[in-house]
């Protein structure tokens, strides 16, 4: 069993793994952090993302316990520089 | 109260126009502007991309929360996307109330927030041709540090 | 920079367009406005005399002193004399320079010094038919108390 | 020997007095306290003024011991309200 969850790349982030969308399966149970380890553990360039990374679920800012739900929308958000 | 991100360019005239009250002493008027130099390197333009779908749900959010400390609900805020030119508006803040304390107060905590929080890269476009993401600042209370470096400032 | 007082209605826009430039990134205006209501009273106009002899030199003064802290000579403040309705502008202040910081404690000197020191009057119309003027402020190193009270404050 | 100065009173002076401008004779060492001290001392309305209101003597701000000289404009400026 696993669920599955859309994550989002932008801009330096994006320009690292050379995509802006990614469809990533995670366990029922899986929380941010376990994403981020997952696709970390993936290896280049997967793991030029930071260890804790800002991340944002269903556009709204996550901190790295929370847990992920079937079909929600995981954006990786890079240091912001809005203004 | 009026919260937008958009593609399209911003009149800084028409932002101005949402708010102000016969109740209001005080109108201020932020404009963030595309400048023609960062760090020392010429700049020839600024693209801009934004988290759309969670960038003006933030905005409302930044507003409210500034509308707090203004007390009227008399403050509009634009942000611009894509790609802009030297000189060109980025940001529009209006705001009006009673007193002029109130308005200085929350337009500088709407610029800030959006400067921490705001989901929006830019990426400087240098005369030489060169073109690099602006080192920016990891938003609070999303999971902590973050690789890149914690700088950024705009305008 | 630019410094006047007139009794001509104040265009903002106009004043702004004497501030910007490419170097500057952040651009900020600020607005005087008559308010319909003070201290508890209904408002239904404000009458502004100024010493206008000394009243463009005084505000020239602030201007310089402001330029300092701007960082940049681009900064133009014009304040308005004689008979004023609800909403028009009794003041406008505006001010760019490449960093926000500057631009905000700027702006915020040149109204809090006006309130201190420029030698303008403001007599309040209330809905009622009477008409008083405003508690005002002593200007600082001109020989002490007055035997007015100091309050003050407009917008 | 005495001097004449040119004295100006503005908004809720000029109403206390009736009057926007005086020529007034002061001594040839005169102060500003001294012009002040003797405007008051006409007894009323002049007594309704300050001792020491805010004077602006040539449309600069000007304290108590500043000397006067002959033509000066000096100005009686109730405390200020602009902006």
């Amino acid at each position: 069993m696993s669920l599955s969850v859309r994550t989002l790349f932008f801009a330096a982030y994006r320009d690292l793994l050379g995509t802006s969308e990614l469809s990533v399966e995670v366990a029922p149970d899986a929380t941010v952090r376990d994403l981020v380890r997952s696709l970390r553990d993936r290896g280049a360039p997967f793991d030029g993302l930071p260890e804790q990374p800002a991340v944002a679920v269903n556009q709204t800012y996550a901190g790295p316990d929370e847990r992920l739900s079937a079909g929600d929308e995981v954006a990786f958000i890079p240091p912001v520089a809005g203004g | 109260m009026r919260a937008v991100v958009q593609s399209d360019p911003i009149d800084p005239e028409r932002v101005l126009a949402h708010v102000g009250s016969d109740e209001d002493g005080a109108v201020l008027l932020f404009l963030g502007v595309v400048r023609n130099h960062a760090d020392g390197r010429s700049v020839r333009g600024m693209h801009y991309e934004a988290y759309e779908a969670m960038a003006s749900g933030v905005l409302r959010e930044i507003a409210g929360e500034a509308a707090e400390t203004l007390g009227t609900d008399r403050l509009s805020v634009v942000h611009r996307t894509g790609e802009l030119a030297i000189g060109e508006v980025s940001v529009a803040i209006a705001v009006s109330s009673p007193h002029r304390a109130e308005s200085y107060e929350a337009s500088r905590y709407v610029i800030e927030e959006i400067k921490k929080r705001l989901p929006v890269w830019k990426k400087e476009r240098y005369v030489d041709g060169e073109a690099s993401w602006v080192e920016g600042t990891a938003p609070p209370g999303s999971g902590g540090a973050s690789a890149t470096a914690t700088t950024g400032d705009a305008s």
